[in-house]
């Protein structure tokens, strides 16, 4: 899949134009420069899929303002690097994130908050929940607690502002690379109902083909 | 109490469990009447909330109708028994609006068929095909162990309380291989011949 | 039509707001003192932990793993294994830590905890006397 | 009806939508801006709790309540506790209630201060949820203090409460309510009195009062309709028949009144914290002394309990069968009738504009409606 401009990196075609002209060094300092500015302003799309809504208001207003730190909320996934799934998620939920996530434009990230999306937390018997979620959708940063305080929340903000400045591989490359195995996993669990993938070419869903 | 006199009437018993709850058991057929009198003739107006239990051991479920009056200041429950199997309810849709939605929860839950109700639609679940959960019969353990794999690092975990038996053997046998080397040791000082005593041990 | 003429004026009073102190914590580089007794993550002290597995059996998300620590333990410790907790089941509910029969397991105030790999949320207690005194 | 529906256009407003209140969607049916057809779909959060707490035993199933309403786990956790009570027949000391009926009140204030920043965030009020927010905070820091969780407390424990009072806590909730009672002053020359509030939310969301009774409306809802009831003052449990507050109550039965309604109760709620300070006991058992203490065992019996929250009634119905587990608990929440019953009546004919609001007005918490 074609990351372009906006992927990780600079794309390729851009990167051979650098080469031929000798120009390498520059190449370099651009995707430094690049993902730079990428860390500093993470746009979010919080959808609070369980208890830890709750923390994200006191996260991002005035008391612990992460705005500080360049995050801040939008309202639409399309416009959003970051979706925090805020808990557990119920297989009815699951199915809408498998949807916003993949409405998101790339770079894209995803940062959990709370035990359940870890391995089940409270809800480990539960019927309705998701027990392991980066077996369904990658997950870049994982937050521990019930409920994650806003000081562990802005720690994962940390983490992940980290991880993109130091270029390190992230989830939607990995979603992209093993497209099959994470399906074959929501299918699975989701029982085949499920929406066509985001790539799907709508208007001509009948005649069944990829866009 | 007023109202216990009135039920008296009607051959019925009230219980006061609680300073303001008070409970009225009656049969499924007299149900859908008491009710109705409760509303209309008792100045019971509004339904609280409807129960439902599952009583497995017995075969039934029981179904708790929680009404109070314009003052709020207690609440009766209006308690009755119908059969697991094919369990069947009437419905109150039509004289309190909100029975629509906690029946239709309840059809969800447990199962219970309600004849008459307009939307038995999904509650909270999608797409469910397996037994209705709230039944007791229903493993819930088994359920998730059957779609959701955990994680596996934790093989390593022990069983303390084999673990504790094991020590304790271990001491056992420490504190017994002890007394025996003292016997040797003992022995060895009367004989004089302290390998094939050591082998013997062995 | 008559204007709401308070309506319009009195939400300018925020205004006043512009010189008051600000009320943000700077996170990161300024930490907010979290109260003794907060419940945040697990501290075990081994040299008085029994192994008795009663944390592990009132855990009601079966967090908690009975395993044999590698470094030095209390002799008397029955079983030989001290408690290892799953960071992907714990709710900080603090019940193991009500019925430890020596109280050795307690909960710290440290409470921050991202990671990149949801794998590696298998917490071994730190091994502290008290809150605040470190032992290994 | 179904004339109505033609031409219309079906949005889904939720359940990823920053003006909804939780985890929920509202499918509505468009002319224009007009709603025609509200229909609320829940099961997002649904995570079967009832099934949870019938596996678990009473004390592990005390852990687990709280989470059933996430913006106010209190009034769930005091209903949990006083099924327990009122099954097994313990009687609690007067320091213990007075301690429960203290957290009530603060976790009152506290959801009041969200609900605040909610009901301003969804009219574009910007200003109103970044202090509303941190103050609510100031209240978490005080119950970080008293019980270790900052939202999720534990803390009310069949048989009492699981800790004492730390040192100078009174006095340091004392200070934060004298700060509460001046910001209050300032939320309503900024927010109750702005004319951008009071224009969009006067005549909004109107509630028949004569549904209000008999469709078991509870909460702001009912007293916003000039309805004088509470179950603090109707059927009074811990100590809320010797402490000194009133019911406020509005006649319009619209957004405003409701928003009204909330303000008036901030300040009873301060009110019945001062009496709490003023008479708390020094010396008492804070918890009750349980034979064994992993062994609770519940009588074949069965009971129902109601709280005040700070949405409306909250109801829990409990039934054990003699062995430590619970055979059954129900939980009935004031959002299950207002956002089923109620909103879907409410929304026809408004704007799009007033879905977040009036939403927001009922106090909506969509992990009651399905836990």
């Amino acid at each position: 899949m074609e990351s372009g401009f906006y992927g990780s990196s600079l794309d390729d075609s851009l990167k051979c134009k650098f080469e031929e002209s000798g120009l390498e060094n520059t190449h370099k300092i651009m995707e430094k420069a690049v993902n730079w500015f990428r860390s500093r302003s993470i746009f979010v799309v919080a959808y609070g899929t369980g208890c830890g809504a709750i923390e994200m208001p006191p996260t991002f207003t005035s008391r612990y303002d992460a705005e500080r730190m360049g995050v801040i909320g939008v309202a639409t996934p399309r416009q959003a690097d970051l979706i925090i799934l805020s808990g557990y998620l119920a297989y009815k939920t699951l199915r809408r994130v498998i949807r916003t996530y993949e409405q998101m434009q790339r770079p894209r990230y995803i940062m959990t908050l709370g035990s359940c999306p870890i391995n089940g937390g409270m809800y480990w018997d539960s019927y309705n929940t998701i027990k392991k979620l980066d077996d369904y959708i990658p997950v870049d940063v994982a937050v521990t607690g019930c409920m994650p305080r806003p000081e562990a929340v802005i720690d994962g903000f940390v983490l992940l502002q980290k991880r993109i400045k130091n270029g390190e591989k992230a989830g939607w490359e990995k979603y992209d690379e093993n497209f099959e195995f994470y399906k074959d996993n929501q299918k699975r669990v989701l029982g085949g109902h499920i929406d066509p993938s985001y790539e799907t070419d709508w208007y001509n869903l009948k005649s069944g083909g990829k866009a | 109490m007023d109202l216990a006199s009135k039920l008296e009437r009607l051959s019925l018993e009230l219980v006061q469990k609680q300073d303001y709850l008070y409970k009225v058991t009656v049969n499924l057929e007299r149900l859908e009447s008491l009710l109705l009198s409760f509303l209309n003739e008792f100045g019971y107006i509004t339904l609280d909330s409807i129960n439902c239990r599952d009583d497995l051991e017995d075969g039934f479920f029981t179904i708790t109708y929680c009404l109070q009056t314009k003052k709020r200041d207690h609440i009766v429950m209006v308690q009755t028994k119908i059969q697991r199997e094919n369990a069947s309810l009437p419905t109150m849709h039509t004289i309190w609006p909100q029975a629509e939605i906690m029946e239709r929860e309840m059809h969800e839950m447990f199962g219970v068929d309600f004849p008459g109700h307009p939307t038995l639609i999904d509650f909270a679940l999608e797409y469910w095909d397996n037994m209705p959960p709230l039944r007791r019969d229903f493993d819930t353990l088994e359920y998730v162990n059957s779609m959701n794999p955990f994680r596996k690092q934790r093989g390593d975990a022990l069983d303390a309380k084999e673990e504790m038996k094991k020590k304790r053997e271990a001491k056992k046998a420490a504190k017994l291989k002890a007394e025996k080397e003292a016997q040797t040791k003992a022995a060895l000082e009367a004989q004089n011949n302290p390998s094939d005593e050591v082998k013997d041990e062995e | 039509m008559a204007i709401d003429i308070k309506g319009v004026l009195s939400p300018l009073s925020a205004i006043g707001t512009l010189f008051e102190h600000p009320k943000t914590l700077t996170y990161p580089q300024a930490k907010k003192d979290i109260p003794v007794g907060y419940r945040g993550f697990h501290i075990n002290n081994l040299e008085t932990c029994i192994g008795c597995a009663s944390c592990e059996e009132i855990c009601m998300n079966e967090a908690i793993d009975m395993i044999h620590p590698d470094i030095e333990y209390n002799p008397k410790n029955t079983s030989g294994c001290v408690p290892r907790i799953d960071y992907g089941r714990c709710c900080w509910c603090s019940l193991c830590t009500d019925v430890c029969p020596p109280s050795s397991l307690k909960l710290d105030n440290i409470c921050t905890h991202a990671e990149c790999d949801p794998d590696n949320f298998l917490y071994m207690p730190k091994n502290i006397k008290n809150i605040g005194e470190d032992v290994s | 009806m179904k004339n109505n529906l033609e031409n219309t256009i079906k949005i889904f407003h939720g359940p990823q939508h920053p003006g909804i209140t939780g985890n929920m969607s509202v499918e509505l049916d468009l002319l224009g801006e007009t709603i025609k057809r509200a229909q609320t779909h829940v099961g997002y959060l649904h995570r079967g709790f009832e099934k949870l707490i019938e596996r678990r035993t009473v004390v592990q199933a005390f852990t687990i309540v709280c989470r059933i309403c996430v913006p106010e786990p209190d009034p769930n956790e005091e209903n949990f506790a006083r099924a327990v009570e009122n099954l097994t027949g313990l009687e609690i000391s007067e320091k213990a209630k007075y301690i429960r009926t203290m957290v009530l009140e603060m976790q009152r204030l506290a959801t009041m201060f969200l609900w605040m920043g909610g009901q301003a965030g969804s009219i574009g009020l910007g200003l109103i949820p970044q202090w509303s927010v941190c103050d609510r905070d100031y209240m978490l820091d005080r119950f970080e203090e008293l019980t270790g969780g900052r939202v999720y407390h534990m803390y009310a424990f069949p048989g009492g409460v699981r800790r004492d009072l730390p040192e100078g806590f009174l006095e340091r909730l004392s200070d934060l309510l004298d700060y509460y009672e001046k910001r209050i002053i300032v939320y309503n020359n900024t927010f109750f009195d702005n004319v951008i509030f009071r224009k969009r939310a006067i005549g909004v969301g109107v509630v028949n009062r004569d549904d209000v009774l008999k469709n078991a409306y509870v909460g702001q809802t009912m007293r916003g309709c000039g309805i004088k009831k509470d179950v603090r003052k109707d059927m009074p449990y811990l100590m809320y028949d010797k402490l000194d507050f009133d019911i406020p109550i509005q006649q319009d039965g619209d957004v405003y009144a409701r928003a009204i309604v909330r303000r008036d109760e901030m300040l009873q709620s301060i009110r019945i914290l001062r009496q709490i300070i003023k008479q708390m006991p020094k010396e008492g058992e804070i918890l009750q002394k349980i034979p064994k203490h992993r062994k609770f065992k519940l009588p074949s019996d069965d009971t129902y309990v109601q709280t005040e929250s700070a949405r409306g009634a909250m109801s829990y119905y409990m039934a054990g069968d003699g062995s430590e587990k619970i055979r059954r608990m129900q939980v009935r929440g004031p959002s299950l009738v207002h956002a089923y019953t109620l909103l879907e009546k409410l929304l026809v004919n408004t704007e799009l504009a007033d879905v977040a609001m009036t939403m927001n007005s009922l106090g909506i918490c969509p992990p009651e409606i399905e836990r």
